[in-house]
């Protein structure tokens, strides 16, 4: 069938609108097509990063048969065997050890919406339990709980789409040229159309190099920077009075917070000139419109739902909300972190946001899906190790399209609780690391296979579509999860993606309008869509009115706390983890592109400044050692003067450079979202390059040799 | 022939400074500044000033321009010429020159005015005012001329007839003042402007005619060919001389007396074309008797040219005595009018030197007026003579027209000095040509070969 | 004192030009002595390539050329430093010249354009470069930048005192003026001074 | 006057697409089908990063291309108003990468239907063991000319960065500023009073 079918990519949260190109059953190439987001443009992922599907096995390969680990080793077996024996070992621990025993996971990536939402049910309505996470906790996790906090939704705003006509843009922590090309051109039209740009980034980025003002703070200082800015706003009375009287709450103690941190008292911190905190707020206060935007640089760090807090307080403070081109933006990483927080596969609320504390709320779950729910909040992904190996309380471990040894922090800590957990199943599309301590493996269909909806990071809902039949004897994951509730006797079984989701949306005020035709003729339908004539809010709080209890915006500051792990004498720089622009998260998918693995691939690098470069005696290019507290990896050095001296970055898509091995499992207390962006690390010079680069390729092989990588490809 | 306004004006050029407008002595353009001029053909005397001044040229690169080639067939230049094209220009007849040349059933005869062996070298890179009468012969005679003649040698005859003719006058008081006729812009526009004067112009033709008539008659002879077998050339510094001989009454034995005329521009395209190196010639002679010249013969190029070589000519006749000094200073000079006092024996003679078209308007009035106290005046219509003609090789920069002109007229000057023969009347071909064919100046053969008759051209007839 | 000294130029004064081209007649006939050019149009083999270009619109006509900037775009675009600032005038080295096109591109004032390269009357061929399918054997001819260098090579033999540019000397209405910044900018201020 | 394409940086987000592009253009059919492919990743333009600037650099077809001049053996030549290597006849003498002010042509093992050449003469011990050495040839941007459908980076750059400059864009370009020029001279040009 030669034909175009039109879906939405699979990497980053943009939400970008493409065609598949598909001949004689394969695809052969992308093409951009004219989404609300990308208006007819891509960037590499997009464009070059569909041929993962042929699986031309350059890092690892397609699973194709079910496998349970018997004797030691994974051998293929039946569907029928894998499902019966998952159910049965499911089963005997929950009656054993309790539902609260099995901790499962939400997709964050391929799956898409319905397979999130019946993965959700399954938990809750077959095992018993509340305990459900996926990987928005390392991300966005602190905005979801931030935001519910100081405006009541805990996504963007306003629409990617506004970020171009926005007057004055306010970029904090957040490198959108890497995360998000498309995003990253919206911020480019908006300064070609006049837009005063404002950067805050330790580094140097492309947003910084065409900003009007870059505010270089030291690594994890942001509360202090925040507090700072909030002390000008009132300080200078810069503040929307009016505003804040009639929509805002908390002003009093707010005020009182932040009365400690003059900007001379933040310089002293964050290393930023006080003239220069005074110039950006009275810029921002002034101008019309202003947008803030931010991602993993406020988000990674132990103190980060405060700073969120006290990012939307600016916000809040000089009136910029309820209106277009204004707001506060965490732009979602993931192509569907947003969808699967959309369905509830978070441990404290249901789809939709609707918290499982409620009893109202829950007997509409219980009544629907006609069995008891649990009221008790679920265990997050990050508490895992901890709850394994000291307080021994989760038994089996459902991970379903997450990666946790590559992308969570402390990864020999991961391994140790894989291993120590009785039961461990992965239901994914690669071979990956988690996968080799799985007890059964269930292989499911891939982006490009079955249809679904995304979720963009703009709220927008976006459909799907499969373009080709999947290898082997692979199953949509939605088909697998409710193969296995049958078996555990709970009968569910559903026709196809758009029964599933209209079951979810009938549960789900907010999304009740956002019909797969709706969004058939749309293109995309933003939540909330209340009704069946509703088209869409594009951004929230119109009239200034708020989702909190309230009603009201909730101003937050409080004291700054510095990052945990502070450099040393043994270990003198600090880490930070960020992204590559070619990569995607763990890389099975862009690792198996062609084009794209070859445009970066292993060891990956890690960003060293000039100084530090000399000083160690290591030149651009060279593999290096990189220790920490917690483990030694190899990576490539790239000397870059966009940094400070101290500091380093080191991108976590790699699996021999793989920088989790080094990250700390500090936590937020709130989010429990790790601190990433901050560790302690010693670089160590290599002097026999020659072996080193042949130690890579040897491990490489190793790694394709695990991941059943056959010599010769099919 | 169809009648050709001879100098156009391209508006596809045209930028519309109407520099040339300024430069016209009869304001004969007109057009809106900044729009494509036209020329009044009526008016214009086809002096050609505005060839010279016109600096708006075809850019290489314009692309809306009709292509050069079509431009040059239409201008009647060589395909193969390289410098720049400007708005505006004169006709050329160097093709139908160089086919006639390349004839050699025809015989073909060629004379040089007095200004082109002053100027032709600047075509070839020499300075300014670089002599070079043997090389224009030398290259001449390699072009197949079969004779190379010289107008110098009809100035001198010019001198004999309009001498004489002079002294008529004076000695009668008739229609004095007596004005020159030698230049055609001069006569074109007396004829337009005031027709009711034109009995005062000398009755001569130019020496150009002159010449044109002699050969074909006098020089038929000693070659012994038919007049209609000759195709007589001149090669002019003027564009009016195009003009002149294309006059109804320009023939002889029911030929023209000159067939074509062409510029000094033209001549050093056809030099060129012929691949012809200019700069090392050897110097040769012109044929002869048609081609031997006195001083005063060579310096009708130049403003008061005339006028002197009559004096030196006049005085000898009147006072049958030698002229005291030949280099005549007090006739010599700049644009605009100059006048001075000779005496001649017992007579006073009051002479006028008009250099410039747009000056002798005054003086025609004072002559309408019967106030003129001038027994003889020279009108030139280019501002310093014919070495400032409309076919000169025209120059780059404006700023170097000063002296550029001076050193045209100083080798003119030189050129004379150098003369054994410096007076008309001793010029041995011309007392042979008198002897053998002429017999008295203003005689009959004189006044059948040498001397014409002018129109009136005041109403606008229609171009045929 | 500040002892800057921003260099001179040509400029064109609103109003007075009558758009007779004559400046690009008169830059191209002094810039042009090795291509065997003298004095009258005769000698002219190669085509006209001014270093200023007269602008003619419906309402008016001005020439534009080069503003000898401090600091000159074109020099930053040139990737071979072909473009240097020699005596106080912002000059293209044609020998070095590779026909890149940057500075055309950089200048905002459109002052530079590129045309072949001439020498004593013929087109001047690259080394080596021939084009491949029309003319395989025979050498493409160079092209190189053209821009006013305020005419300082001339030799004065017959013009005005001092560098006074052709295009200055010879415009017939004195549009065309050498401004010497610093002596026009105390001017100014001596005017504005007195019209307090 | 010859065509090339170049990046504007303001609006560069050194996403390197425009490199993925440019090699799968030159890929030949469609290098996505084959099995695996070997690690011929050699865009024919470079995305530069310092602390001042971000952009793709690459060929700007230059009038008096120095690599053409220098060519020894012919191999650069115009066609269709840009320069063109020919890897078939080009014998690595690496000079025109060396007079390459923009620093646009790299040195690449030269393929033939997705195979590395290797040389039937030339052997070579620097892998270790003596074998026949691989063809090396210049590469550089051919504005791709053989896909028929213009240069692939300009295509696929989601900011818009880089363009197609073609010879009548940079007349116009300059008449343009020309005028410009000229029309603000004659509004504020009236130096005559001073």
């Amino acid at each position: 069938m030669g034909n175009k079918v039109l879906t939405v990519c699979p990497y980053c949260g943009s939400g970008c609108q493409m065609n598949l190109l598909v001949e004689e059953g394969r695809i052969v190439g992308a093409e951009p097509a004219d989404g609300r987001t990308n208006e007819g443009n891509l960037c590499l992922k997009g464009h070059y990063g569909w041929d993962f599907l042929n699986d031309p096995q350059i890092l690892t390969a397609r699973i194709r048969k079910p496998m349970i680990r018997k004797a030691g080793t994974l051998a293929e077996v039946s569907w029928e065997e894998a499902i019966q024996y998952t159910a049965e070992k499911l089963t005997v621990i929950k009656e054993k050890y309790g539902p609260d025993a099995i901790m499962g996971t939400g997709s964050a990536r391929g799956p898409g919406n319905e397979a999130n939402y019946v993965m959700q049910k399954f938990m809750r309505a077959v095992i018993g339990t509340n305990n459900v996470d996926h990987c928005a906790r390392v991300c966005h996790g602190p905005s979801v709980a931030g935001l519910t906090y100081s405006l009541g939704d805990g996504a963007m705003s306003n629409s990617i789409p506004e970020i171009e006509d926005t007057d004055l843009l306010f970029i904090f922590g957040y490198n959108a040229a890497v995360t998000h090309p498309i995003v990253a051109r919206r911020i480019v039209s908006a300064k070609q159309k006049g837009a005063t740009i404002i950067v805050t980034d330790p580094r140097k980025t492309e947003s910084a190099r065409i900003a009007d003002t870059w505010l270089p703070l030291k690594g994890g200082t942001n509360m202090a920077l925040v507090n700072a800015f909030g002390h000008v706003l009132i300080a200078e009375e810069l503040y929307d009075k009016q505003y804040v009287e009639k929509y805002v709450e908390g002003f009093a103690e707010y005020k009182a917070s932040v009365q400690k941190y003059t900007p001379e008292y933040a310089e002293s911190i964050t290393g930023v000139q006080a003239a220069e905190i005074r110039k950006v707020m009275r810029q921002y206060a002034t101008a019309n419109k202003a947008m803030i935007l931010y991602g993993m640089g406020v988000c990674q760090f132990a103190q980060a739902v405060d700073v969120v807090k006290g990012l939307a307080s600016l916000a809040l403070l000089t009136g910029n909300l309820g209106r277009p081109g204004v707001g506060i933006g965490p732009v979602r990483g993931q192509n569907n972190v947003q969808g699967s927080c959309d369905m509830g596969a978070l441990p404290n609320v249901y789809p939709g946001y609707q918290p499982i504390t409620d009893d109202k709320i829950r007997k509409k779950f219980e009544k629907a899906w006609g069995v008891a729910l649990p009221r008790k909040v679920g265990f997050r992904i990050t508490e895992i190790p901890h709850l394994v190996l000291k307080e021994n309380k989760v038994k089996a471990y459902y991970i379903f399209g997450e990666d946790p040894v590559q992308s969570d922090p402390n990864a020999s800590e991961v391994r140790e609780t894989l291993d120590k957990l009785e039961f461990v199943i992965v239901q994914d599309i690669f071979m990956n690391k988690t996968a080799l301590h799985a007890d059964v493996i269930l292989p499911a269909t891939s982006w490009g296979e079955h249809d679904g909806v995304y979720s963009s990071a703009d709220r927008g809902f976006q459909r799907i579509r499969k373009a080709i039949e999947p290898p082997g004897e692979v199953k949509p994951d939605w088909q697998i999860i409710s193969e296995l509730a049958t078996a555990m006797g709970y009968p569910m079984s559903y026709r196809n993606t758009e029964e599933i989701w209209d079951e979810m949306r009938g549960l789900s005020p907010a999304f009740a309008g956002a019909s797969y035709r709706k969004m058939e003729e749309q293109g995309s339908v933003q939540w909330p869509c209340p009704s069946e004539d509703h088209p869409g809010t594009p951004y929230l709080y119109k009239g200034n009115r708020f989702t909190t209890s309230s009603g009201k915006g909730q101003l937050f500051a409080c004291e700054w706390r510095a990052p945990l792990e502070q450099p040393d004498q043994e270990y003198p720089l600090s880490l930070s983890t960020v992204r590559e622009v070619g990569h995607y998260s763990v890389r099975t998918m862009t690792g198996n592109c062609r084009a794209l693995s070859q445009l970066s691939d292993e060891p990956g690098f890690i960003q060293i400044s000039p100084a530090d470069g000399s000083s160690l005696g290591i030149e651009d290019g060279q593999l290096v050692n990189v220790v920490s507290r917690r483990g030694r990896v190899l990576a490539r050095a790239q000397i870059s003067n966009r940094i400070k001296t101290g500091a380093t970055y080191m991108t976590y898509h790699f699996w021999i450079g793989a920088c989790n091995e080094l990250t700390g499992d500090y936590l937020d207390p709130v989010s429990k979202t790790p601190e990433y962006k901050y560790c302690a690390i010693r670089i160590e010079k290599i002097a026999d390059q020659l072996r080193a680069e042949q130690q890579v390729q040897q491990e490489y092989e190793a790694l394709r040799h695990q991941m059943h990588v056959e010599a010769s490809p099919v | 022939m169809s009648y050709d306004p001879i100098i156009h004006i391209d508006e596809q050029l045209c930028t519309g400074c109407r520099r040339c407008a300024a430069v016209c002595p009869v304001d004969a353009i007109i057009g809106e500044p900044g729009h494509p001029q036209t020329i009044d053909a009526h008016r214009c005397v086809v002096c050609g000033q505005c060839v010279q001044i016109c600096t708006a040229y075809a850019a290489d690169n314009e692309s809306t321009l009709a292509s050069r080639a079509v431009k040059l067939q239409e201008r009647g230049q060589l395909p193969n010429v390289h410098e720049p094209l400007f708005a505006a220009y004169s006709s050329g007849d160097i093709q139908k020159v160089k086919a006639v040349l390349a004839d050699p059933k025809r015989f073909k005869v060629v004379q040089c005015a007095p200004a082109i062996r002053v100027s032709l070298a600047e075509e070839f890179g020499l300075p300014f005012g670089t002599l070079t009468p043997g090389k224009m012969a030398a290259a001449l005679r390699r072009l197949k001329f079969d004779r190379i003649y010289d107008t110098n040698f009809a100035a001198d005859v010019t001198i004999m007839e309009e001498g004489s003719e002079l002294i008529g006058r004076v000695m009668s008081g008739e229609r004095l003042p007596m004005f020159t006729s030698c230049c055609p812009a001069w006569v074109k526009h007396a004829e337009t402007a005031a027709p009711e004067l034109l009995n005062h112009l000398s009755s001569c033709k130019s020496p150009m005619q002159m010449g044109g008539a002699l050969f074909k008659t006098y020089g038929a002879e000693l070659d012994g060919i038919a007049p209609a077998d000759i195709f007589s050339v001149a090669v002019m510094p003027c564009t009016c001389k195009k003009f002149e001989c294309s006059r109804e009454e320009m023939n002889v034995e029911g030929c023209r007396e000159v067939d074509l005329v062409i510029t000094t521009r033209e001549l050093a395209s056809l030099i060129k074309d012929q691949g012809i190196d200019f700069i090392h010639l050897p110097e040769e002679p012109f044929d002869s008797p048609l081609g031997k010249y006195s001083g005063a013969g060579s310096i009708f190029g130049v403003t008061g040219g005339v006028m002197e070589a009559a004096i030196r000519t006049g005085y000898e006749l009147i006072t049958h005595e030698q002229i005291p000094n030949l280099q005549l200073d007090f006739v010599r000079g700049e644009e605009g009018i100059r006048t001075a006092e000779v005496q001649i024996g017992d007579l006073e003679l009051k002479v006028a030197v008009v250099a410039g078209l747009k000056y002798v308007d005054a003086v025609l009035a004072k002559v309408g007026e019967g106030t003129c106290p001038y027994h003889f005046i020279e009108v030139m219509a280019c501002p310093e003579g014919c070495v400032s003609g409309g076919g000169q090789p025209k120059l780059l920069l404006e700023t170097q027209r000063k002296c550029a002109y001076q050193a045209r007229k100083s080798a003119v000057y030189r050129h004379d000095s150098h003369q054994k023969v410096r007076k008309s009347h001793e010029n041995p071909d011309i007392i042979k040509l008198y002897k053998d064919f002429l017999g008295e100046p203003l005689g009959d053969t004189s006044h059948h070969l040498l001397h014409t008759k002018f129109v009136d051209r005041s109403v606008k007839e229609e171009m045929s | 004192m500040n002892n800057v000294q921003p260099k001179p130029f040509v400029i064109a004064e609103a109003g007075k030009c009558i758009g007779c081209k004559a400046c690009e007649l008169a830059c191209f006939a002094v810039h042009n002595d090795d291509n065997g050019v003298g004095a009258v149009v005769g000698t002219v083999t190669v085509p006209v390539i001014p270093r200023l270009h007269v602008i003619r619109t419906e309402s008016f006509t001005l020439p534009v050329q080069c503003r000898q900037c401090e600091n000159a775009p074109c020099a930053e675009a040139c990737p071979v430093q072909a473009i240097r600032q020699e005596e106080g005038v912002i000059v293209i080295h044609a020998e070095s010249c590779i026909g890149c096109k940057g500075c055309a591109m950089a200048c905002p004032f459109g002052a530079i354009s590129l045309y072949k390269a001439y020498s004593n009357g013929k087109v001047v061929p690259q080394i080596q470069l021939k084009d491949q399918q029309h003319t395989p054997l025979e050498r493409m001819a160079k092209v190189i930048a053209y821009k006013c260098d305020l005419c300082r090579t001339r030799d004065y033999e017959g013009g005005a005192a001092g560098n006074v540019p052709a295009c200055v000397e010879v415009c017939p209405v004195e549009a065309l003026s050498l401004v010497h910044p610093d002596t026009r900018l105390s001017r100014s201020r001596t005017a504005a001074a007195m019209r307090l | 006057m010859n065509r090339f394409v170049i990046a504007d940086p303001d609006k560069c987000i050194g996403c390197h697409t425009c490199e993925v592009a440019c090699v799968v253009a030159h890929a030949g059919n469609n290098m996505f089908l084959e099995g695996e492919c070997g690690g011929d990743f050699y865009p024919r333009l470079t995305v530069v990063e310092t602390d001042e600037v971000t952009a793709p650099v690459q060929c700007r077809h230059c009038e008096d291309a120095p690599c053409a001049n220098v060519c020894p053996n012919g191999s650069i030549t115009s066609r269709d108003n840009s320069i063109f290597i020919n890897q078939d006849s080009c014998i690595g003498c690496k000079t025109c990468m060396l007079v390459c002010p923009y620093g646009a042509i790299s040195m690449v093992p030269a393929y033939k239907s997705g195979q590395k050449q290797h040389q039937s003469g030339l052997h070579s011990n620097s892998s270790g063991a003596w074998s026949r050495k691989e063809r090396i040839v210049a590469n550089k941007c051919d504005l791709c000319e053989d896909s028929g459908h213009g240069p692939e980076c300009v295509r696929v750059c989601p900011t818009n960065a880089l363009q197609l400059i073609v010879p009548s864009q940079i007349e116009d370009s300059i008449s343009g500023k020309r005028l410009a020029s000229a029309q603000s001279l004659q509004q504020f040009g009236g130096f005559s009073r001073l």
